[in-house]
């Protein structure tokens, strides 16, 4: 049995009088890979910053590979060995792709070392050719993927991936599906998402959010099947 | 240098061009006079008439054919309001420039900042300000009054006409504090009493939780050595609130740079000044010295006192070149020392051997309808503040300024 | 990073020696002192807003900061060089505590601008209502709006009667000009100040990817700061009194126009721009038709308007299009962002 | 009693001033994100164009409540076609730009003026509360700022312009998608914003010396209540001028005018600092 990395207890967040996020309790083995879905304003991505420490939340805790991270800085999530990309795009424009990533491998190796990391990865994604160019002047398709890139050079042993696959087209999606199997070879990923295609491609278990809370969590065939679910995602009255 | 402004004004690229030579070393068939004044920036309603006053006096000596037959030529600068631009600007004046005499400095901390370099380099300095007073040094002039002087006349007149209980407002910098002590001594040595010092930065304008607090004092008299624009605030907010008919005021300041010219009659009417200027002045030196102004510049309201004592400061000092018949400045020391006078706008003033600071009369004025109208005139006072602490015929290498103790 | 460590350092050195030797021969060295120390002053901020992204609306207060700290304590000591060294420390210190302060509750933008702005002013507010007597640090004096003059200038460590000053004091600021920015291009290259271009451009990815923001931005903060104290330390010198306009607001606009006319993004803009503007400030100052006030303000405005990179980057610009080196730039989209971040 | 009168009006005036200061950099900024750092050298030229108009035989009220917001007014809009138009959504560029803007008005203002302190006498006598004497100007102030908020709050609730611009404040590509030329609105905002900053100076001119430096001790005070007062126009400003003129005369009465003006500094610091969004970036959040 594998060691759970990710665990919450009864998480919940509350902005004025809205819940969004209800009493979450929520379990991830290592180098399981899981989705997360629901409509919109179901409480995903709110769930997502409160992990990730974007979000401080109302209540309950918060624990990674058995350490309480409740309240943490980003910063320190991440330094823990915690991957995350966030839903918007989120990189340095003006830098070139190798700037980008080799700055994320340099949090965790030295000057010489990470300048290796950055050059393997980018390689393994076939970025070689826009390696020196700004991320500014580069396709969404691009970008997405150098964050991918940023993510994956530091090693870690959890990724958090908000919407990896918006806006993207089939190639780039089929791409980065692949990038995702590969890190879920020494990582355990979970990922946020809207598009069903995606989700089935890639996806064992899923857990749906519903108003804030979890509606079930199963394997991705009975999730879809299931006439609950379906009337939650029609709009229809649960 | 040379300093013709015409050329100077060809533009940016003319400027920088200029600027960009190697300076040129003077002609020895002149004299040079360095001036180093703000005539720009927050303090140029004090230097622009001393700049005005300073060159007008070059025009009249050289008019009447220079002196030791040589004309007299004017380098001056504007420091800006900038105390960065006065070490500048000195060094400029004595290294390259190597003029023969400086006048000019505004604030205390503008004259500190140039007089070790005016010491360093021989330079003979002047400087014609009201100041604190305290300033012992023998390669330094100073022609403006200082507290003591105004002070000892000041207070009793003003006790006489209100009572003994007087609460002091001064600016909060070395000279409001200097003077808010000698006034404190002088309401005590005449029976009186102070009852609350409060001291203000330049800076502050709102006055309404001050004029209250006084009303909680209930002074007879209140003393107000106030400095600058924002300060003017207290004089027309105390007028707003209806204080002026109930409490008299008295200042060592209010005026100096023509401020009471901004009041209005029915805000500065009664208010209790002791100067060395005014341009009601009715003696025929003045009138004569107001002609000239207007014949020179069209209008005579700009004149105050600084600049006077500007005009008297360039003519003591061509006095004690025709007396020493050189410029060399130990030559125009000497000759300084032995006492000399002129008879200015202000009336007579005469170089304190001891102390280098002026001899001079002192006039108690009100203020009445936007001018100062004298009420009794004190002639010759001394320096007497910085003579309690400086003697330069005893110890001729004294560099210091003195805080004078009380 | 086109070219390699050491052919950085040889340039510099290269042309930094011409300059100190050449630049007397046009400007008496005394004025070029202080354009040299106002160079130094421009480059502290040049780092932390150009490199760092933060603009600081208070850089004058680290200056004055480390001028009065010098004169106080050479008051009290009689001997230069403690002070030179307190000089550095004490406004290093200051903005650590203020940048921990200010980063670690996540301010940003005007928000930042607001915080050191007052702070400034309530240093300068402070200063300048120290007259009394009472306001004494050992032997020293305040001196409140006028300053404190008369302290022990410079001298050769260990000798305090063998001042440094006049000519040889020239060649102490540019050469210590010449370190600051040797240090500084070195702190660039170093992998802390690629993390620093990072964080002015995307605070929470770096964030995200597992660097102390905060405390990356603190020490950048502090050693902007250090850098504009030890100008202030050589103002202090080469002015022989200290007064509180230095921690103006006047004196905080005049540090951000110098980088804004120079170039933002680069080493020798704000360099550049501090020297030009000192100097066309001193030029102004031998005429008087023109208020002097109206001009600076109307270069402000109309760099803002049409040269917004500065000069340094227009002029290298230019360099390279009629030079047919057109390659894209990405210091200058760097450039542009920074001013925004 | 009388005493703790006088101080309550001298409270009152306080926070009242600190709202008219502020009125005219808080309508650009909320309107606009333009912090308008020539703001004090606006009030400035209120100042001017008031005593320039008494200077001409007008009527002191009509040279303060109306040609002097006209006059900076239209100087504004020449501002904003001239400079700003060209700068939106570069708030940084903008400050620096309306910073070297001040510097340029402070120039002109000195050749056109001179350096001398000038002003006009308080057209309001002064009365007396028991054995206090107290300045009627304060309540004419403190009126003035009454009103202006008020004006403020009807002219945003209830007319068609109001409503504009509550929208394009919370969306600034609201006005555009309601059919109006978001250029126009900011000309009108920007006129409206300097129009106050001139009433500001001109009704503050009475009682103060003024140079053509003075707009530098405002601008200060007003950047800090706006910024502190955070996104809401009317509820940001008048709280953090409440706030701050509380604190400064507090201390200015408890202990010296200087103190209060470093107490009202560091209460700006500590409030942004537990409040990084201004004060109605955490409370009263949905009003105006």
């Amino acid at each position: 049995m594998a060691e759970t990395v990710l665990e919450t207890h009864a998480l919940t967040m509350r902005f004025g009088g809205v819940t969004a996020s209800d009493n979450v309790n929520f379990k991830l083995k290592a180098r399981e890979l899981r989705c997360l879905i629901g409509p919109n304003g179901a409480g995903k991505s709110t769930f997502f910053k409160c992990v990730t420490g974007l979000l401080t939340p109302t209540e309950g805790h918060v624990f990674m590979r058995g350490q309480d991270v409740t309240g943490w800085q980003p910063h320190q999530i991440a330094s823990l060995g915690v991957g995350i990309k966030t839903q918007t795009p989120n990189v340095m424009d003006a830098l070139s792709v190798h700037e980008n990533i080799w700055l994320a491998a340099r949090r965790f190796h030295a000057v010489a070392e990470a300048r290796g990391r950055a050059d393997d990865i980018i390689d393994r994604l076939a970025l070689g050719a826009i390696a020196r160019t700004p991320l500014g002047q580069l396709a969404h398709g691009e970008r997405q993927r150098v964050e991918l890139g940023i993510v994956a050079v530091a090693d870690p042993w959890l990724v958090l991936l908000d919407e990896p696959a918006a806006g993207m087209s089939a190639q780039d999606v089929d791409r980065m599906t692949d990038i995702i199997h590969t890190l879920t070879h020494s990582a355990a990923v979970v990922i946020v998402e809207h598009d069903m295609q995606f989700i089935r491609s890639i996806a064992e278990t899923v857990t749906v959010f519903h108003q804030g809370a979890v509606l079930m969590e199963d394997h991705v065939d009975r999730v879809m099947s299931d006439p609950h679910v379906r009337a939650v995602y029609l709009g229809k009255n649960a | 240098m040379s300093l013709n402004r015409r050329e100077l004004l060809g533009g940016a690229a003319t400027l920088t061009a200029a600027g960009l030579l190697p300076t040129v070393t003077l002609a020895a068939d002149t004299i040079q006079l360095g001036s180093i004044l703000d005539t720009s920036g927050i303090f140029d309603a004090y230097g622009k008439p001393m700049d005005q006053a300073m060159r007008l006096a070059v025009k009249e000596i050289n008019d009447a054919g220079g002196l030791l037959g040589k004309q007299v030529e004017v380098a001056a600068y504007d420091t800006q309001s900038d105390m960065a631009l006065y070490s500048q600007y000195a060094q400029q004046l004595t290294r390259q420039d190597q003029v023969d005499v400086v006048h000019g400095g505004i604030l205390s901390a503008s004259r500190e900042a140039i007089r070790q370099t005016m010491r360093k380099t021989k330079t003979l300095y002047f400087y014609n300000v009201q100041y604190e007073g305290g300033v012992c040094d023998r390669n330094i002039f100073v022609t403006g009054v200082t507290p003591a002087q105004q002070v000892e006349v000041l207070v009793p007149y003003a006790m006489g006409k209100s009572g003994p209980k007087v609460h002091i407002l001064a600016a909060d910098y070395n000279y409001g504090q200097i003077t808010a002590r000698w006034i404190q001594k002088f309401v005590e040595d005449n029976g009186g009493e102070v009852v609350a010092t409060d001291f203000f930065p330049l800076d502050v304008s709102d006055f309404g939780s001050t004029i209250t607090k006084i009303q909680q004092t209930a002074p007879d008299l209140v003393f107000a050595p106030l400095v600058g624009g924002a300060h003017l605030s207290f004089f027309r907010q105390w007028a707003a609130a209806g204080m002026k008919d109930k409490i008299p005021l008295a200042s060592t300041t209010m005026g100096v740079g023509n401020e009471h010219k901004v009041l209005t009659p029915e805000e500065g009417n009664g208010i209790m000044v002791a100067y060395n200027y005014s341009q009601e002045l009715e003696t025929p030196s003045n009138v004569a010295f107001k002609e000239k102004w207007e014949a020179e510049y069209g209008d005579t309201t700009a004149i105050h006192e600084l600049a006077v004592s500007t005009y008297q400061g360039i003519m003591l000092w061509a006095e004690g070149v025709r007396k020493a018949g050189s410029v060399d400045r130990d030559a125009v020391i000497d000759a300084l020392e032995t006492g000399i006078s002129i008879e200015g706008p202000a009336g007579k003033v005469t170089i304190d051997p001891q102390t280098h600071h002026a001899t001079l009369d002192v006039h108690i004025m009100e203020f009445e309808g936007q001018g100062m109208t004298v009420v009794e005139t004190l002639p010759q006072r001394a320096p007497i503040d910085t003579q309690a602490v400086c003697d330069l015929q005893a110890n001729p290498d004294d560099n210091t300024q003195y805080e004078i103790e009380i | 990073m086109e070219r390699s460590a050491t052919q950085d350092v040889l340039i510099t050195l290269v042309v930094s020696a011409l300059l100190i030797w050449i630049m007397p021969m046009l400007i008496t060295t005394y004025t070029l002192t202080v354009l040299i120390i106002y160079g130094m002053l421009g480059l502290s901020l040049g780092l932390i807003w150009g490199f760092g992204g933060i603009l600081c609306f208070g850089q004058a207060a680290f200056f004055g900061l480390g001028a009065y700290t010098y004169a106080i304590a050479a008051i009290n000591i009689g001997e230069s060089t403690v002070p030179m060294i307190l000089a550095v420390l004490v406004p290093a210190v200051f903005a650590a505590l203020l940048g921990a302060m200010m980063f670690y509750g996540r301010l940003t933008d005007v928000y930042l601008g607001v915080i050191t702005l007052v702070v400034t002013l309530i240093l300068f507010k402070f200063v300048n209502s120290t007259a009394g007597p009472q306001y004494v640090i050992g032997n020293a004096r305040i001196g409140g709006f006028n300053g404190i003059p008369g302290f022990q200038t410079l001298n050769v460590p260990g000798d305090p009667n063998a001042y440094i000053w006049g000519v040889p004091y020239y060649y102490v600021c540019a050469v210590a000009l010449v370190i600051v920015f040797l240090l500084v291009t070195w702190l660039l290259r170093s992998s802390f100040g690629r993390i620093a271009v990072g964080i002015r451009e995307n605070e929470t990815r770096m964030g995200l990817m597992g660097y102390d923001v905060a405390a990356r931005k603190t020490v950048l903060f502090a050693i902007g700061a250090a850098i504009a104290g030890l100008a202030g330390a050589l103002f202090a010198n080469w002015g022989e009194i200290v007064t509180p306009n230095l921690f103006s607001l006047g004196q905080s606009a005049e540090i951000i126009i110098w980088c804004i006319v120079g170039g933002l993004g680069t080493r020798l803009g704000p360099i550049v721009g501090a020297a030009g503007l000192a100097y066309l400030k001193f030029m102004l100052g031998q005429q008087s038709m023109i208020d002097n006030t109206l001009i600076i303000g109307l270069i402000l405005v109309l760099f803002v308007l049409f040269l917004p990179r500065g000069l340094v980057p227009a002029i290298s610009g230019l360099f390279e299009a009629t030079f047919g080196r057109a390659r894209r730039r990405p210091a200058a989209r760097r450039m542009r962002r920074a001013r925004h971040g | 009693m009388d005493l703790s009168f006088v101080i309550l009006v001298e409270m009152l005036y306080a926070v009242a001033s600190l709202v008219l200061i502020s009125a005219g950099l808080a309508i650009v900024f909320g309107m606009m994100k333009v912090i308008n750092l020539a703001h004090g050298e606006f009030m400035m030229m209120g100042g001017y164009a008031t005593i320039t108009a008494v200077g001409l035989g007008v009527n002191v009220f009509v040279a303060m409540l109306v040609i002097a917001p006209l006059v900076v007014g239209l100087i504004g809009l020449i501002v904003e076609r001239l400079v700003i138009r060209h700068l939106y959504g570069r708030l940084v560029d903008t400050m620096l730009a309306t910073w070297g803007l001040s510097l340029v008005f402070i120039g002109l203002a000195t050749m056109i003026f001179g350096n001398t302190t000038t002003g006009i006498s308080t057209p309001i006598p002064g009365f007396a509360v028991g054995g206090y004497q107290i300045n009627g100007y304060n309540f004419f102030i403190i009126v003035v700022s009454i009103v202006l908020v008020i004006a403020m709050y009807a002219i945003l609730r209830g007319t068609r312009a109001g409503l504009i611009a509550r929208g394009t404040m919370q969306r600034s590509d609201m006005a555009a998608a309601l059919g109006y030329s978001p250029d126009r609105i900011y000309m009108a905002t920007f006129f409206c914003g300097s129009a106050l900053s001139g009433l500001a100076g001109a009704v503050l001119a009475p009682l103060v010396g003024l140079v053509p430096t003075s707009g530098g001790a405002y601008i200060a005070e007003a950047f800090i209540t706006v910024i502190a007062g955070g996104p809401s126009l009317i509820a940001g400003l008048v709280s953090s001028a409440t706030a701050f003129g509380l604190v400064n005369q507090i201390f200015t009465f408890a202990i010296s005018p200087v103190i209060g003006e470093v107490a009202l500094l560091v209460a700006a610091v500590v409030l942004l600092r537990a409040m990084p969004q201004g004060i109605t970036g955490r409370f009263f959040k949905d009003k105006m």
